[in-house]
């Protein structure tokens, strides 16, 4: 990996940190509707995984969506615009934090259904295994979504065919206020992909560099036609499920500040500087860019029109 | 009477039933540790412990298919759907199996278990967590659907919906669970199939569904002050239907319109309205007319959603149009 | 015109897509090596190869999920479920992510998948493999309702399906694969939207669904020689529906009957008669009738079966009890 | 395992290839509506598994029902009786074949839903263990059915709970026309019992002894509330998928010919024989009772009444 590679993945972590820090700002001033489920403390994997893919290949999303976006590339403006429900959103309003879609970027979607969006990328796969174009698809989804059936069924079916899918848990140990002990009896997720016949393997999902690597090898295995692997990468959420939940109720504070001490922009940050890949006042200038760029897309978000009524009976049939 | 909030009213409804009976239980996602995404099970799991109160994993079909289970061996289990969206999820055990398993067993078994989910749009929450529907179950025999308004409906028909050996749809409207509402105080209960008239008049009849009652009620309480008379009828519950309440009141009135936040098209004010037409056919002075979501998903931007789903302005706007 | 069945006009109709165009695939359980459960993919797999037409795991949910993600990045899937029934399974993937990718990212995506199905009973297969669910789909915004009756129009319209770019659920009769037909040699494709009126009347408007239109005829026929004028309507399509003919045909007729073997409660014939009452009410001589399941499960035992579903002779005896 | 414990299997492993002999006569005849999933070939896994069951214990069976509900101890006339669409069924002939439930058995039903079955089975299992009535609930199922959502989601419920269910694969290869090995990359089903962290084992579902035994230590293991094992029993179907099927397309003669010669019966014939636990003489008399009892099942069947046209519209509700 080059020192230029390196930069843009701190960049990218660094993006989604301010971008979802922005989101909450505006949460709490009351400027954004609805909800939205904040990926601060998990940006590593994202980024890590999306590294490793190819401008044509695909990624799915979920409810947590906004890192997994920014990481694919989508872009800031757009994104803010459509959190808060504005036109110029990348869903002309429509979706929201949890439903966009950048298709040309290859992000066929957020999702609001849990474990949903695990059969689509695995229809993406289907499609470039009968085609042979080589594409990759990631699909995310959390430690909850695990325990619907569509990851059963997907994984399985992924497996037997060999599709080119490449299917990364994020384990931050919660599905909302249920920690994952409680809902299911095994300590690594990734020993169920012994169940299809897949490969599985659980890595530190705040070590970017190893997310990264290892996505990268399973990105390689699908494109050479040998079929799905499932990553399971631990992390943590350090807010509430969403903006609006202090997450008092079902976790403690020392857990929280535990996995805050593994911050993967720290992390990657000590990292670079102890390798002397990068120097202090190059990180700094990189955050800088980031802080005006979420500031732009702020205002851009904020300045934009919301949509003619009119519009919501648009867009239904093509 | 006592002001309380919707969803204490539905706590206060489970609590009681749990507390009487200790074969009721709850399941769902989320029910336990945060006492359930709207709040409506807060402090159960302390006072009936984790095994009456259960947090599920997200499992939506089988955890449905698990209060099966519970019910036909004895047990009356609550299930809590988080969104009336995961229906779609679970369809398979609501209207497959426990819709279905006394019918095709001959009546050698019963099925005791509700089912309770939020529906409607008005929070931003998109076309995934904002869909009302009624339509799906109510079109299935053998499952019970109710709609309750009020706080005091929902907890006097909850108890009803936990006592009843049948399996019952329960659809709360996720835009009360934080209102405020007068409850009886002593303990009650609501029959199901008895609808309610909340307002009276003679000049038009309206029958809704859910917190459109409340709404519908606004919009009369508006019209008095035109002189435009307007019965209000909570329809409480869907299955089993109050029909003669509204052929009653429309043989009056001799106008008729429905009002649900169920996509409009191929939605249950179709039905409704067919299945008194026999009856009020001749008595009508107008068509009868409904108001309902317009049939797209719910967009997610209130600048969009508060245009497809009806609310009181807009119940105001259509009886202006019916009356004249 | 050439004599076939309804499975083989089926099976040609995805043959002549296939051919058209490789984009086009079959997704189902046992659709590859016997061709399907009921017969309409013979052939098809030694023909476009395993990858084009894939026998699938139990797995409904998820294989429907997996033709939206084909239909997303380029393909346009055919995705057969077994029974209707197991819509209750795949009931997400088809209301919460076919029928609202498209919208919910702005009109970026588009969907272009049909999903095929048999309905109704008639075969004794009981309560779960028996239903007639079109009203849980014609409600859901972003999908199309395709309900073809006879084998021509079967295959006329699963062609326009398959080249629509949108979500179509296909809702084919199983008491139809076996019958022969007359269909076109050449080419041909039936729009969607358009009714068909296959029996020209004056007294009464029937308008049917799927093989009910076959039955509807026979009354019709039967009805003639009583001097007893029927129009009979094939509705074909519930989403688009085509308002205009029926509205047409009761300004003319002033009688009005739905037909669907769907459950008649909550059904699809309260809407059909709601959204055309505006346009009908003044020409009406009778109330609007409609005749469908009855509303319990469908039983297996065929001495209970025939009782809850429409025939010729209940369509027979409605039409007199309106007309008389 | 006493002799009369052992006659009692055979005669249940009779009773059952019996009955599924003159269940695909009746079809041949045109007499019976609709269609039946024969069981024979695996009666050893129904008889083994519900030899291993106490009184108040329930089970939960699939469309391929009637072996569980005789090894269970259903009767056969009111089971022919529902076959046969009529009055004097288990179901008053409102379910049929595939949806036959005798409650005072502890038979909490067929299913024609392919994996229903199995979380209502789990809720049995959830009942027992909140009240500590200590009954025990088999839940039978299908190779195929291991790729439905329902089966993934129930055992994780199941595991983590650590509820009395005892999960019992019947891996007969095939789903109607589909061979397992075309849509599950694993050899073994039972593997999946790791990702959810129970036990899991494979058997030959031909051997009644074995499945008795499995079962019985499953058993054993769920009533000292120790939780759920999945136990995957290795068999085959002999006829087709249902008595309309003549399997000609997707299987070979020899294939069928070489599990005959794994007859579940004929081998515990030989082992009662050899090991001089009954003389052929026994058995023979066992076989002529149960050959007489089936043909009055068939007659009570044929000569039982249709309902009335009226009795659809009973028992919707209670
Ligand atoms: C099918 C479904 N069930 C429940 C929900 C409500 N819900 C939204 S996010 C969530 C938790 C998801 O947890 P996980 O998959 O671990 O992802 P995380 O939020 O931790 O990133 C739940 C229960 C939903 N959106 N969809
Ligand atoms: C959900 C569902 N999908 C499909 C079917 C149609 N079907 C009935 S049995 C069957 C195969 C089941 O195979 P398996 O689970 O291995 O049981 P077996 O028939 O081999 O005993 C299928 C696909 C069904 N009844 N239910
Ligand atoms: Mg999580
Ligand atoms: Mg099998």
């Amino acid at each position: 990996m080059t020192k230029s590679e390196m930069l843009r993945m701190y960049e990218q972590m660094l993006r989604i940190r301010e971008f979802e820090n922005q989101v909450f700002e505006l949460y709490k001033q009351g400027l954004m509707p609805g909800l939205a489920h904040l990926y601060i403390g998990e940006e590593a994997v994202a980024v890590g995984a999306c590294a490793a893919l190819n401008e044509n290949d695909y990624i799915v999303s979920t409810h947590r969506g906004h890192g997994h976006l920014i990481a694919r590339g989508a872009e800031t403006k757009p994104m803010m615009a459509e959190i808060l429900g504005k036109k110029t959103g990348y869903c002309k309003g429509k979706g929201g934090s949890m439903h966009i879609v950048a298709y040309d970027k290859g992000i066929l979607g957020a999702n609001g259904i849990v474990g949903a969006g695990i059969p689509i990328a695995t229809g993406a796969g289907y499609k470039s295994k009968l085609k042979g174009t080589k594409q990759v698809t990631l699909s995310f989804f959390g430690d909850a979504a695990c325990n619907q059936g569509t990851f059963h069924e997907s994984l399985n079916m992924a497996a037997v065919w060999k599709l080119p899918v490449v299917y990364i848990i994020e384990n931050n140990l919660y599905g909302i206020s249920v920690n994952i002990n409680r809902v299911t009896a095994v300590e690594d997720l990734s020993v169920r992909a012994k169940g299809y016949g897949m490969p599985g393997v659980t890595i530190d999902g705040n070590n970017v560099l190893q997310v990264y690597e290892t996505v990268r090898k399973a990105v390689t295995r699908a494109r050479k036609d040998e079929g799905p692997t499932l990553i399971e990468c631990k992390t943590y959420r350090w807010k509430g499920h969403h903006v609006g939940d202090p997450a008092t109720e079902y976790r403690s504070r020392d857990e929280e500040n535990e996995w805050k001490a593994k911050c993967p922009i720290k992390t990657f940050e000590s990292y670079l500087l102890k390798n002397s890949i990068a120097e202090e006042d190059e990180l700094e200038e990189i955050k800088n860019s980031i802080i005006n760029e979420i500031q732009k897309a702020v205002q851009f978000a904020k300045e934009s029109p919301y949509p003619e009524p009119e519009e919501a009976f648009e867009d239904l049939f093509a | 009477m006592k002001e309380i909030t919707y969803a204490d009213a539905i706590c206060e409804a489970l609590d009681e039933e749990m507390a009487k009976d200790e074969n009721v239980i709850l399941l769902g996602e989320d029910v336990g540790i945060i006492g359930g995404n709207f709040k409506t099970s807060v402090g159960l799991r302390d006072k009936y412990g984790e095994w009456r109160v259960k947090d599920t994993p997200i499992s939506e079909n089988s955890f449905v298919g698990i209060g099966i289970g519970c019910a036909f061996t004895g047990l009356r289990p609550v299930v809590e759907l988080m969104f009336a969206d995961f229906l779609a999820i679970s369809m398979d055990q609501v209207a497959n199996q426990a819709a279905k398993l006394r019918y095709m067993s001959g009546g050698q078994v019963k099925v005791p278990l509700t089912i309770r989910m939020p529906i409607g749009g008005g929070r931003s929450s998109a076309a995934q967590h904002s869909q009302s529907l009624q339509a799906w179950v109510a079109h299935i025999p053998g499952l019970k659907v109710v709609l309750p308004s009020t706080a005091a409906e929902a907890k006097g028909l909850l108890k009803t919906a936990i006592a009843d050996d049948n399996p019952v749809i329960f659809m709360e409207h996720k835009m009360e669970y934080n209102k405020k509402y007068l409850v009886p105080k002593e303990e009650y209960t609501i029959p199901f199939g008895q609808a309610n008239i909340v307002h009276e008049g003679e000049d038009l009849t309206i029958a809704a569904t859910s917190n459109l009652v409340i709404k519908s009620k606004e919009a009369a309480q508006e019209l008095d002050k035109e002189g435009i008379k307007v019965e209000v009828i909570d329809l409480r519950t869907l299955v089993p239907l109050d029909k003669e309440t509204i052929i009653n009141s429309v043989k009056k009135t001799g106008r008729l319109l429905i009002v649900d936040e169920g996509y409009l098209n191929f939605g249950i004010s179709g039905e409704i309205a067919l299945s008194i037409m026999n009856d009020v056919f001749y008595y009508l002075d107008a068509p009868i007319m409904r108001l309902g979501t317009a049939s797209v998903p719910l967009p997610f931007s209130p600048a969009l959603e508060f245009s497809v789903i009806p609310d009181t302005k807009k119940i105001y706007g259509k009886v202006k149009e019916i009356v004249g």
